[in-house]
This record gives structure tokens, C-alpha cells and sequence, in this order.
């Protein structure tokens, strides 16, 4: 980012709207409690890491994902494995059938490819279906059994295989590599695809991804959730807090009372393990952008023909990035989860995991990084304002009509409806007024 | 008989359902492939559209039979139909003025039209709910059935059933016939030939003295007009619910894709792959083997190959399969 | 910043004592999302329950009851907390009816609710993980959880003499904990279950279920989802194939619309949900009825139940401090003491106000065992002649 | 330097290059010509690895580099300019010159992080030699701006000019005189003519300014529908009974068709 007056009053223009969503009395357009401006400011931090995920793909390399909420999911995974204790006898009771099923997996897509390169087309049509449905009936055979036996294992309360029992922020990065690898998995299928037919098949791939989760349930328990994933170093409970007495103490010192008190330490030390995920990345893309890679990435984006004839590897090139930014929203993901202290994979619906994010890069500027963090911390902002600005706006605009009036009811009853519309309204107009977004690449 | 019943599961469980809903998603991949090829992006709206059309028909419909009018034992939201085209019409007419013109005279990137039809998309689904709300709606009247499972069973003899829903029929003759309408429109008359001269090749036609804001005009038109017709029926078929159809979304993408974009015939195929992919992966066919097999080889786990918590990803995995081998569906469609 | 923290530690200290006060009670509930067209109802009416009680003049000292709408997106957790956290903090509500969906609730439970001593009775969230949550006596219930109802089920299946059933559930924690508590429940005392499957709400198509469902067979089928999303598409797509006819309707299922659609077609077929002898659940859905909105719609009496027994509870801890009165929540909710009904919330204040006990039954049956959730008495309902008739009581 | 064997390309029915066979001498500045739609982009295309051949072969220096993709060219040392000028619009000249040498250190991520002493030392090396191509090609004062800005003969320049980056084995120039005036031709011509002589590039050109070829280019190879039609000095082209029918073949139909317009 230039440091120029524009951008840095964009910021503190942001800022001004969270603080003034603490600081001022309660009104129709702001909340006046801390809590819920940290609240915003903390999950937009997270948002701001997806964003530049999304970002690193879409404004380094013009590669259109649609499937961003797949990757998320799978980074979410991570504190899961990670995190929670395990399932004693899960594994033993099913383990070693998983790993079989996938080499199981792993050996036929081999397999396939092999035959696909070496042999001649006829042998190709008949060896290649042959060995696909051979392969999926061993790989079921292994699976079926194993995966019943874990989630007989303690049904009720857990039925997966459990974590390691390792910190949560050690899942952050485990996340990155899952989606990451997952990244490598669909850019070796799907990166040959042409502009729509990419998006459309990484919108696929991401619904896939989804419902793996939903309904795995020696994985991560599928539709029957996760709980009480724990809080990541240095951030405690803040019933815990509550009931310290030197904590209490504190508080009253600075004339606080302890639950605001509690609440609000847990809400800072977050927003500062996030700030500090978040300055890392933006400082490693940011001289990556400026480096000869990120050269060579807007030369790619810029003329992918005459790319090539400079000696530009174009796929090895697409395919790093997607992964890169696959990574980073497998981060993003792992943060979330962290943060809602659960993982809940019914949770992951393409409005608010993609097209949202989507919103976020656009309205922010694509390219520019830090376009995309502001562009995430605004639309989140927005997004969470929105549910009770909606029902206000409605409430002022019926004010007029007589109570009990059919329409007033209606509009009424619809005042939630506009939260999706607000995004879809501003997507619009970022999109016709300001199309390279309010910091724009320069 | 056990052949004949065989054969009768497998049409009521899997070939009547599955053409029934192949012919909803076909005419939903017709207006997507429609718009890709003379406007040359996805249209991420298009599931709203179909939502936003089928409110507006439900709203005639109820007023129609408000007034009594019915052409019973057809339902009454046939003939709600041109009021809902109209409307939709209207809108989609109004959000190309106010949208998607200004990115064309612009000859902007088609992935920001992709975009902007995003922001549509969010939009129309809040119209669509202040318009009708959120719950589900039935809407069907008329007779429901050609053919009842039971009567079946009684007249025939046979263990299995064979249902045939008005819906079902209604919903196949209806789509022969815009199918009809739309080849012999893009074929024979002016307008059309004029359509697919845009769709070739856009430069070679504005030489030729097109008017392309007339094309444009007309393609938006017929979408909404295929929108309209699909969703209505869809709605007849099942029931309407306006968060289904963003959903519905996705298999009209995955139909319009493996038939490959900008491709009217890709669009039908690609409409019948999936729905019957999505029956036939996910169909147990315990019941048909054991008709088939001598009593004690039934086997007694199911026969599937996937359950069907996994038939969404069914189409989407069929889907990347296709464009694997073609990367631009199977009609090879276009790429922009 | 501080002193309005300071402020506000002081108008929640005045508002701890009695005296005519304003109470806002906040209602999290998903207004967009895929159960959308179930949260209106559910709102409706856990804001009659509100509503009767400000009317009422009688609690606290004539203390008046607003709602406060909340959505709660249902699936999307940290739009969830986002909101739970508004509630509370800035519209500083006294008690929370919500969330809707497990996943949500556990979120603002332990992120929002719990952290600042909120009490929240959730009308629709039933995974068995809400039960063994911490919750510092915070978190209650409406709505049985999902053991419970597996074993009324079995019984009721048993009793009507069907040993194999086919289960489709809504691929949620609602639909797969109802089904699987069901499964063990029914195999343990004898039953079949010929397949336990999965349907996902709001999708565009249902045949290949039924196809899988009917390959399956069974003598009857377990619907455990709801009836304005995918149940009713799964009903439709049976009947018309003829894979089924007869059904048996859990919790979700079990309403007007259920009866309107299909009601002459499931002749025979039966179901359950919660609800106890006596003209509680009637009473409730006439009082809908008159104010305008559809009480059978799931979980709409569970919402009204659940803000009753809050306000109820304040009444009982003569506090609206959710410290104090959530200690009060179940004392109101069971016996000893008289029976309450709905739109006998006046009579109940008064009751606690004399001094006497009540036993908050609702349109639902109201027990809290346990770890306070609803332990829930069924009443058993078989279609006949196009309509739900009720059976019995258990 | 490059042997080309029996390509064929077709397309659908229509055979864009029909058993052509040429060879490439090393140092030499071959010319290539012919009528519009003689094969000569399409063969290019081929040998450039932007399309396959339907079948046939190239060889470079002995090694067969038919169906390689661009990037393995250029690594071989195979560089090409393009028929409509293809820059790195939204790059200045100097970057669109900076980016052409392959295997540079900062081109991988982990240097770009962690080795940035190193990187500012390849950066500045890098910096220098763009800046003598824009002083080689009389661009110098272009260097700061936007490359998309450019006139059409100007980025035929740039083009040229990212052929100097690296050592080039071979270079194929598509029509570098299209659009182009006549002052800058003579400049690109010098600069060709240069390179030739002072470092040993080898090029192939495609061109229709006769003047042009008749000046730098020894051999000359003309297509005609596809094939290859006549090789030689450009004078004994001139003359080439085979060569003036082609030429002028086109030319009477022009001349007949203008007549009747």
C-alpha cells in the first residue's frame, strides 16, 4: 500500500467505526458496547486472512475459486485432529483400516493415471473403468467395516478418531497444509479449465468437500458437531477470570466490573494472536508481491501467452498460488474454528464462506493486499450491522402505516431478508463506481 | 413377472423421476447456456430468477383461483405462466439496463459480469422473499395423478407400482415443447438466426448490420421465459421454497457445464446426465436384483454404489470427470 | 469507555431489585437461512408469551417485557455470537430465547451467554452434547432431547405391532441424533431398521431417497426432519411412488401444514411430539391462531414455553438478574404446584406472587430433568380421515 | 540450427501447413514470405509450441523439440515476438524487460522472504542490462512508463528488446513491421542487424516489406496455400517464375475484385 492520505484515512475511517461502535451511547446505528465491536473486529480479522487467501489467487493470478468454503472447511478440520483429546480404542479400532482404504484409494488413481499414459486407447476404455471400480470396491471393502468400528467406539459423545491433544494454535498451520493439499489435489484435476468452467468446477469441488465433512462421522462426528475445542495459549476462560479474586481485583481497579472485564480480556488477547497471524502474512505477501516472483505473477496475469514465451511456467505458476492461497484460507478456517470453540460442518455454505468473501476482495480492492483486509474488516462490519440495521430501517419505514396493516406486517417479517441483499446492493455498486475497489492496486 | 417388475421398479424409482427432474434442470441449463452464449458469462442469478418467476406465478395463480378460474384437471398455474414470464421479463430487462449493459458497452472482463451477477444473485434473493416470503408453498392443483401406484398394482397384478405424476407429464410435455419452440425459433426465424450469427461470432455479426441490443434483448426474454417455465414446474413438480432454489442452482451450473456452456443441445444432455447420475449412483438396486436373481442369492446389504448423503457430489464429481476428458463439456461448448 | 461500563454496572445493579422496570428479553433465532421458514413462527410466538405477561401488569411490580429479534443465521456460528453478543452487551437483555440450531447455540452459549451470566432456554436445539455442556445452570431446554423421544417412538412402533422401519432423517445434529438415539432404541427391544439415512433440507430433489428408502423396504417410515423442508419431500415422493404409506412423524413433522398437505393420503399413519394431557397445546395454537401466525409450526409452542419460563422464573426469584433467577428455572417448570397452561400466565404470576408454587406444563409439557432440559410428555397422534387425531398421553 | 520435417497442420479439412520441410541455418537471417494465409503464423505457432503439429517434426541443434511447450523453448533458447505485439500491459517497460530471465533467484518464494540481500544484488545486475537494451534500442527515455501505453511499433521494439535479456539461440520475429513506420523499421532492422552480427542470434522473420527482407534477409523462404514454394537469395526469389504467379496471382484477383466494387 502507498502510505497516501486516502488510504491511511480509509483505515482510519474503519477504525473510527469500531470504536465509535464502543465508545458512543447506545443508538440506532451503533451498538455502544465494547463487546461487540471487538466481537466484529475479531472475526474480521479472520475474514481479512481468508480475504487475502482469496486475494493471493484471484488479485496475484486471476484464478477464479469458487470453491473457497471447501478449503475453509478442511482447515477447520485441523483444530479438530489437532486439538481435541482422543477417542481411546478409536483407533486401534479402525485406524489401521482407514490408512488401508486410502492407500487402497491412492494405489488406484495411480494406477489409472499409469494406464491412462502408457497404454494404447483400447486397451485405456475397458483397463481404466476396470480398474476404477475395482479400486473403489477394495477401497470400500477396508473403509465400510473401519469406519462403523470407530463410530461404535463411545457413540454418543465422541464416535471419531479423536485429536492429538496438542495446543490449538498448532492446528493453524496443520490447517494451511490440509487445504493445502487438497489445493494440490484439485489443481492437478481442474487448473487446466478455462475462466467460467474453473469456477463452476471448484464451486463442485468445494460442495464435495462439504459434504465429506457432513457426513463423516468417524471424522470429525459429520453433522453431530464438535464441542469444546480448546481455547489457544494465552486466552482463558473468562468464567475462570470471573472467578479469580486477583483478577476481580484488577478489574475494579481500573473501575471495571468483572464480567465486562472478563469479556473483554478474552476479546483483546484474541484480536491480538489474530493481529499478529494477520502482520505476518502481510509482510510475507507483501514482499512477495514486490519481489521478481511478484513480478513474474502480474506477468502471468497480465499476458499468459507471452508469458509462456519468456519461459514462464503457467501451470506450475497457477498451481503454486492456488495452493498458496488455498493455504491461507485453510488458516483462516483452522482460526475459525478456533474462535467459535466448535466445529460444525453444517455451518459451510457457499453464500457466507464464498460469495462473501468474495464481496470482501472485491468492495477492497483486488490485488492489494491491503485492500483486501479492509475490505474485509468493512463487510463484516456491515454484514454483522446489517441484522439489526435491516429490522430498524423496516421499522422506520412502516412507522407511517397503520398498525396491523397487512403490509406493514410483510415488510416486517422480511426485515432480515435484507442483510443478503445489503451485500448483494454494495457488491453492485463497488463493482459499477469504484470497479477496482477502494484501494486499488496501483 | 419377476422381469416385468424388475423393469416397473426401475422405471418408478429411477427413469420416471429422473427424466421428470432431468427435464426442470435441462430448461434451467438452457437459459444459463443461453446467456453464455450471447452474453458470454455465468449467470450466478439465474437459480434466483427461477425463484423470483415461480412468486410471481404463485401470486396470479392465487388470484386466479380467487376468481374461480381453473382449467382443471390441468393446474391453474399454467396459466399463471405468461404473467410470471412478463414480470420476469421486466426484471431481468431492468437489472440488464441498470447492470450488466454498462460492463458490455465496457467490454469488461466477462468474470466481472460473472461477479456482478453475484451481487444480482443476493439481490433478487431478497426481492423473491419480500415478494412471497420464506416458506414453503404448494401450489398444484388439478388432478395428480395419470397413473396411482396402487391402482397400478390392482390392475395389474404386479408386486411393484408404477406412479405417474399429472406433474411428471406435465412437466416432459411442457419441456418438449419450449425445446421445440426455442430450436425452431434459433433455427427459422430472423431473431434467431441473428442469435446464433452473435453467438458464432460477434464481430462477424455487427458487421452484418445485427442490432446487438436487440439480441441482448430478446436472450434475456427467452432466459426469463425458460427460467419462469422451469421453476414453475419445478414448483408444480415438488413445491416451492425460495431458499431451494439457489440451491437448484448447482446442478443447472453442473448440467449446462457437462453439456458444455453456449451448447442449447449440451444444456438438454448435460440436464438428463445429471438428474439420472444423481438417481442411478445413488440407487439401491437391491430391490431390482433380487426380482432378477433366484430367490437365495438376494443379497441382504444394499447395492449402491455411494448413499445418497453423497448424490450432490455425484453430478459435481461426474461434472469434473466430463471436463477432465473434455475440458469443454461434451458438446464442446464454448470458452471464453 | 469506562464509565459507561461504570454506568451500565450500575443500571444492571438497580435492575437486579424489584421495581417496575423494562425487561427485554432477546429471541435468537434464525431469520435467514435454511430454517428460515420455521423462525418467524418460533419468534411469534415466544413474543406472545411477552406479550401476555406485559399485559398482565403483574410481574415485578408491572415491569413491562420486549423482545428483541435476533438472527441467528442458524448454521453460521460467528454471525450467531455476533448477534447473541449485540443482544446482550448493547440491548443488555435479561434472558435469551435461542439459538435455534445446536451448533449455533453451543457457540453464543459458551462465547456470549455463559461468559456474561445470560440465561438462554433454547426452544429447538436438541443435540444430546447441549446436555453434558458445561453451563454453569445457564442453559435450559423446551424441547426434549433426542433419547427420550427415540424411546417413546420405539414404544409407540412396538405397541402398533411393526418390527422393521426404514429411518430418513434431515443431515443435521437434530435429525442424526434422533435417529441413531431411535435406532439403538428399537433394535435393542427387537426392531429392525432397514436403513438409517440421510436427507439434506432444501435441496432441489428427493427421488433418489425415496429410491433408496423403498429398495430398503420396511413396514413403516421414520421421518425425522421437518415438514416445510425436506420431510415433506420425502412424504410426496413416497406416496406418489407408492414406496410407502405408512409414516411415522417425530417432533419436527408433526403440525397443521402436515395435515393440510397430506392428511386425507397417510390414512393411518401416526406420530408423536411433545405435549401433555389437557388443553395445553390446543389452547396454544387457538391463541396463535388469534394473533395471526401458525402455532403447530415446529417448535413454535417449544419458543413460547421457553420465554414463559423465564419471565415465570424472574417472577419466582422476584429478580430479573439472570444470577438469580436462573436458579428458579426449573422450580417453576415441575411440580409441586399448580398446573399452567398457556394463556394462564397472568394466573401464574399471581400464584407466585401469593406466594404458592407452580408447575409450569405449557403447550409442551414442560419437565426439566437433569441438567435442565425437557424431559417431555408425548401425546401420540394418527392421521384418520384426513385429520390428526390424538391417541393418547405418554 | 533448426531443421523443420514433413509438419503438417491441419485444421478440421483445411491443411494450414501441408508437408512443409525448411531448415535453418545457424547465424543466418532467414526471411520468411508469402501471400495472406500462406501457413507462415500457423507454422511459426508450431515450432514455437503453441500448437501441435498433426504430424512431423522440428529439430533444434539435432535435439527434437516438436510439442514442447513455449517455457521449454525458451529455456532451450527459442524465443519468438508476436504477429499483434503481446506486452505486459500493466508493467513499465523496464519491468516487462526485468522479467524475462529465467531461474532468477527472487523468482522463488523463500528467497523473495529470506534472501534479500542476494535478491537486491540480482535485481540491480538485472536493472543495469534492461537499461543498456533501452539504450541499444533507442527507448531510454520510455523506460518508466506503462508498457500497455506504448505505440504499436514501439512495443515490436520492447519485444525485440526482451529477446536481449537472455542468450538467445534463436529468435522467430512475426511480421515485425506491422503497424510499424518506416523510421522505427529501420531502427528495428539496425537492431537485428546488430544482434546478428554482435552477438550471433540467429533469426527467422516474417515480413512483408520486400524492401525489408531484400536488405537483412539471406535466405529467403516463401509459402504459398501452405507450402513451401521456392528457397533462396531474395534478387533470384524476385525472379522465381513459381514465386511472381503466387504473388501476383493475388495480386490480379485484387486488382479484378477492386475493379468490380
Amino acid at each position: 500500500m502507498t502510505l497516501n492520505y486516502r488510504n491511511i484515512a480509509l483505515f482510519a475511517g474503519m477504525a473510527l467505526l469500531l470504536v465509535l461502535e464502543g465508545a458512543s451511547a447506545k443508538n440506532a446505528v451503533f451498538s455502544g458496547s465494547w463487546d461487540t465491536s471487538l466481537g466484529i473486529l475479531n472475526v474480521g480479522l479472520i475474514s481479512a486472512v481468508l480475504a487475502l487467501g482469496v486475494n493471493i489467487q484471484w488479485g496475484y493470478a486471476g484464478l477464479f475459486n469458487a470453491g473457497v468454503v471447501g478449503f475453509v472447511a478442511i482447515g477447520g478440520l485441523a483444530p479438530v485432529l489437532v486439538a481435541m483429546p482422543a477417542n481411546p480404542g478409536a483407533f486401534s479400532a479402525g485406524g489401521m483400516g482407514i490408512v488401508a482404504a486410502f492407500a487402497a484409494a491412492v494405489a488406484t488413481v495411480w494406477a489409472a493415471v499409469l494406464v491412462n499414459r502408457r497404454a494404447s486407447f483400447q486397451v485405456r476404455l475397458i483397463a481404466i473403468p476396470v480398474i476404477l471400480i475395482g479400486g473403489f470396491l477394495v477401497y470400500r471393502a477396508f473403509f465400510g467395516p473401519a469406519s462403523s468400528a470407530i463410530e461404535a467406539v463411545n457413540t454418543a459423545a465422541a464416535g471419531n478418531l479423536g485429536g492429538l491433544g496438542l495446543p490449538v494454535v498448532l492446528a493453524w498451520p496443520v490447517g494451511a497444509l490440509f487445504a493445502a493439499g487438497a489445493a494440490w489435489v484439485v489443481g492437478k484435476t481442474a487448473l487446466g479449465l478455462r475462466s467460467d468452467y474453473l469456477a463452476i468446477a471448484t464451486l463442485g469441488i468445494g460442495e464435495i468437500i462439504v459434504s465429506v465433512l457432513r457426513n463423516e462421522e468417524w471424522l470429525a462426528r459429520g453433522v453431530l458437531n464438535v464441542n469444546g475445542i480448546p481455547r489457544p495459549w494465552p486466552v482463558p476462560r473468562e468464567i475462570d477470570l470471573q472467578s479469580s479474586a486477583d483478577f476481580v481485583a484488577r478489574a475494579a481497579s481500573v473501575g471495571l466490573d468483572p464480567v465486562s472485564a472478563s469479556t473483554l480480556t478474552v476479546k483483546l488477547l484474541y484480536s491480538a494472536l489474530f493481529l499478529i497471524v494477520l502482520l505476518i502474512l502481510i509482510w510475507l505477501t507483501q514482499k512477495a508481491l514486490a519481489s521478481p516472483w511478484g513480478r513474474m505473477m502480474r506477468a502471468i496475469r497480465d499476458n499468459e501467452t507471452a508469458a509462456a514465451a519468456m519461459g514462464k511456467h503457467i501451470t506450475r505458476r497457477h498451481l503454486q498460488v492456488f495452493i498458496l492461497g488455498s493455504a491461507v484460507c485453510g488458516l483462516a478456517g483452522a482460526m475459525m474454528i478456533t474462535l467459535d470453540g466448535q466445529m460444525t460442518p453444517g455451518s459451510y455454505n457457499p453464500l457466507r464462506y464464498t460469495f462473501l468473501i468474495w464481496v470482501m476482495v472485491i468492495v477492497g480492492g483486488s490485488g492489494n493486499n491491503w485492500g483486501s483486509v479492509l475490505g474485509a474488516m468493512l463487510i463484516w462490519y456491515l454484514y454483522t450491522k446489517a441484522e439489526s440495521w435491516g429490522p430498524q430501517l423496516m421499522a422506520f419505514v412502516t412507522s407511517g402505516m397503520a398498525d396491523g396493516s397487512v403490509i406493514k406486517a410483510h415488510l416486517m417479517a422480511s426485515a432480515e431478508q435484507m442483510r443478503l441483499l445489503t451485500m448483494g446492493l454494495i457488491l453492485l455498486l463497488v463493482l459499477r463506481f469504484s470497479p477496482r475497489g477502494l484501494i486499488p492496486e496501483k | 413377472m419377476d422381469f416385468l417388475n424388475a423393469i416397473v421398479a426401475l422405471l418408478n424409482f429411477v427413469i420416471i423421476p429422473a427424466s421428470a427432474y432431468g427435464a426442470q434442470l435441462a430448461l434451467g441449463a438452457l437459459g444459463v447456456t443461453l446467456i453464455y452464449g450471447i452474453l458470454r458469462f455465468s449467470n450466478f442469478a439465474h437459480g434466483d430468477t427461477m425463484a423470483f418467476g415461480t412468486a410471481i406465478t404463485i401470486l396470479v395463480t392465487w388470484g386466479l383461483q380467487s376468481l374461480g378460474v381453473s382449467i382443471s384437471p390441468l393446474p391453474t398455474a399454467l396459466l399463471a405462466l405468461p404473467f410470471g414470464i412478463a414480470a420476469t421479463a421486466a426484471l431481468v430487462l431492468g437489472t440488464d439496463r441498470a447492470v450488466y449493459r454498462f460492463y458490455r458497452k465496457k467490454k469488461s472482463d466477462p468474470i466481472i459480469l460473472v461477479m456482478a451477477s453475484v451481487g444480482v444473485m443476493f439481490i433478487m434473493n431478497g426481492i423473491t422473499r419480500f415478494v412471497i416470503g420464506v416458506r414453503d408453498i404448494q401450489f398444484d392443483d388439478g388432478v395428480r395423478f395419470v397413473i396411482n401406484a396402487r391402482e397400478f398394482r390392482t390392475a395389474t397384478g404386479l408386486a411393484e407400482g408404477l406412479a405417474l405424476r399429472s406433474t411428471q407429464v406435465i412437466t416432459l410435455v411442457t419441456a418438449v415443447l419450449v425445446v421445440w419452440a426455442l430450436f425452431w425459433f434459433l433455427g427459422r426465424t430472423r431473431t434467431g438466426k441473428s442469435m446464433r450469427a452473435f453467438s458464432d461470432n460477434e464481430d462477424l455479426a455487427l458487421l452484418s448490420g445485427i442490432n446487438p441490443e436487440r439480441v441482448v434483448a430478446v436472450t434475456w426474454i427467452i432466459a426469463a421465459a425458460l427460467a419462469t417455465i422451469a421453476g414453475t414446474l419445478f414448483g408444480l413438480d415438488k413445491s416451492f421454497k425460495a431458499f431451494n432454489y439457489f440451491q437448484l442452482l448447482l446442478p443447472i451450473f453442473a448440467a449446462a457445464i457437462v453439456g458444455g456452456l453456449g451448447n442449447p443441445l449440451g444444456a438438454i444432455a448435460g440436464g438428463f446426465v445429471i438428474s439420472f447420475s444423481e438417481v442411478a449412483v445413488t440407487f439401491d438396486f437391491r430391490k431390482v436384483v433380487a426380482y432378477l436373481v433366484p430367490g437365495d442369492w438376494t443379497p441382504d446389504g444394499p447395492i449402491q454404489l455411494l448413499s445418497t448423503e453423497y448424490k450432490f457430489a455425484v453430478s459435481f464429481a461426474i461434472l469434473i470427470i466430463v471436463l477432465l476428458f473434455r475440458p469443454t463439456g461434451i458438446f464442446r461448448g464454448k470458452s471464453s | 469507555m469506562k464509565k459507561i461500563l461504570m454506568a451500565s454496572a450500575a443500571i444492571a445493579l438497580v435492575a437486579g431489585a424489584a421495581g417496575a422496570e423494562e425487561i427485554k428479553l432477546g429471541i435468537s433465532v434464525g431469520f435467514t437461512g435454511p430454517l428460515e421458514s420455521l423462525a418467524p413462527q418460533m419468534a411469534a410466538g415466544a413474543e406472545l408469551a411477552m406479550a401476555e405477561v406485559s399485559a398482565s401488569g403483574l410481574l415485578l411490580g408491572g415491569s413491562t417485557v420486549t423482545a428483541v429479534r435476533g438472527d441467528s443465521t442458524c448454521i453460521d456460528a460467528a454471525a450467531a455470537t455476533a448477534t447473541v453478543e449485540r443482544l446482550v452487551t448493547a440491548e443488555r437483555v435479561r434472558g435469551i430465547v435461542g439459538g435455534m440450531c445446536s451448533g449455533e447455540t453451543t457457540a453464543s452459549l459458551q462465547n456470549v451467554a455463559m461468559p456474561n451470566g445470560i440465561v438462554m432456554i433454547s426452544p429447538s436445539a436438541t443435540s444430546p452434547a447441549l446436555s453434558t455442556l458445561e453451563d454453569n445452570g445457564l442453559f435450559f431446554r423446551t424441547s426434549p432431547s433426542d433419547a427420550r423421544q427415540g424411546v417413546v417412538m420405539t414404544d409407540i412402533l412396538l405397541e402398533r405391532g411393526i418390527k422393521t422401519a426404514a429411518v430418513t432423517y434431515t443431515n443435521n445434529d437434530y435429525g442424526k441424533g434422533l435417529a441413531d438415539s431411535f435406532q439403538a432404541a428399537y433394535e435393542a427391544a427387537g426392531g429392525k431398521v432397514t436403513i438409517n439415512t440421510a436427507h439434506d433440507d432444501g435441496k432441489a430433489d428427493y427421488s433418489a431417497e425415496v429410491a433408496a428408502l423403498a429398495a430398503a423396504g420396511g413396514d413403516v417410515l421414520v421421518v425425522a426432519g421437518y415438514i416445510d423442508q425436506g420431510g415433506a419431500g420425502i412424504i410426496r415422493g413416497s406416496l406418489d411412488s407408492g414406496a410407502f404409506d405408512l409414516f411415522n412423524f417425530p417432533d419436527g413433522m408433526v403440525s397443521q401444514a402436515l395435515e393440510d398437505r397430506f392428511g386425507p393420503e397417510i390414512t393411518g399413519s401416526f406420530g408423536q411430539n411433545p405435549a401433555a394431557a389437557g388443553a395445553g397445546r390446543d389452547a396454544y395454537v387457538a391463541m396463535a391462531t388469534a394473533a395471526g401466525f401458525d402455532g403447530t409450526s415446529a417448535f413454535s409452542p417449544e419458543s413460547y414455553d421457553a420465554a414463559a419460563l423465564i419471565l415465570l422464573a424472574m417472577a419466582a426469584a422476584n429478580s430479573s438478574d439472570p444470577a438469580v433467577y436462573k436458579g428458579k428455572v426449573m422450580d417453576v417448570a415441575n411440580a409441586p404446584g399448580e398446573q399452567i397452561l398457556p394463556g394462564e400466565l397472568a394466573k401464574a404470576l399471581q400464584i407466585i406472587a401469593a406466594g404458592g408454587d407452580v408447575d409450569y406444563v405449557g403447550a409442551t409439557a414442560v419437565e426439566l430433568i437433569g441438567p435442565g432440559e425437557s424431559s417431555g410428555s408425548y401425546r401420540e397422534i394418527e392421521f384418520q380421515g384426513g385429520k390428526m387425531n390424538v391417541v393418547k398421553y405418554r | 540450427m533448426i531443421q523443420v520435417e514433413h509438419l503438417h497442420k491441419h485444421f478440421g479439412g483445411f491443411r494450414a501447413v501441408d508437408d512443409v520441410s525448411i531448415s535453418i541455418a545457424k547465424g543466418s537471417i532467414t526471411g520468411l514470405i508469402g501471400p495472406n494465409g500462406a501457413g507462415k503464423s500457423t507454422l511459426f505457432n508450431v515450432i514455437a509450441g503453441v500448437l501441435k503439429p498433426t504430424s512431423g517434426r522440428v529439430l533444434m541443434a539435432g535435439d527434437d523439440i516438436t510439442g514442447l511447450p513455449p517455457h521449454a523453448l525458451f529455456t532451450k533458447g527459442l524465443l519468438r515476438t508476436f504477429q499483434i505485439a503481446q506486452e505486459f500491459s500493466s508493467m513499465t517497460v523496464r519491468e516487462n524487460l526485468m522479467m524475462v530471465p529465467g531461474g532468477q533467484a527472487g523468482e522463488t518464494l523463500i528467497n523473495a522472504w529470506f534472501a534479500r540481500a542476494r535478491i537486491r544484488d540480482e535485481e540491480a545486475a538485472l536493472r543495469k542490462k534492461a537499461d543498456e537494451v533501452l539504450d541499444f534500442l533507442t527507448i531510454s527515455h520510455l523506460a518508466d512508463e506503462k508498457a500497455g501505453n506504448l505505440s504499436g511499433g514501439q512495443k515490436k521494439l520492447l519485444e525485440l528488446g526482451r529477446t536481449m535479456m537472455v542468450e538467445a539461440k534463436i529468435v522467430f520475429l512475426d511480421e515485425v513491421g506491422a503497424g510499424v513506420n518506416r523510421t522505427l523499421l529501420n531502427t528495428i532492422g539496425d537492431a537485428i542487424v546488430r544482434l546478428n552480427r554482435e552477438r550471433g542470434y540467429t533469426f527467422c522473420v516474417i515480413e512483408h516489406d520486400m524492401d525489408f527482407i531484400a536488405r537483412l534477409c539471406d535466405p529467403v523462404i516463401v509459402m504459398a496455400e501452405g507450402r513451401v514454394l521456392a528457397t533462396g537469395k531474395s534478387d533470384e526469389i524476385m525472379q522465381n517464375e513459381a514465386v511472381i504467379e503466387a504473388y501476383l496471382g493475388t495480386g490480379l484477383k485484387n486488382k479484378v475484385r477492386e475493379g468490380l466494387a
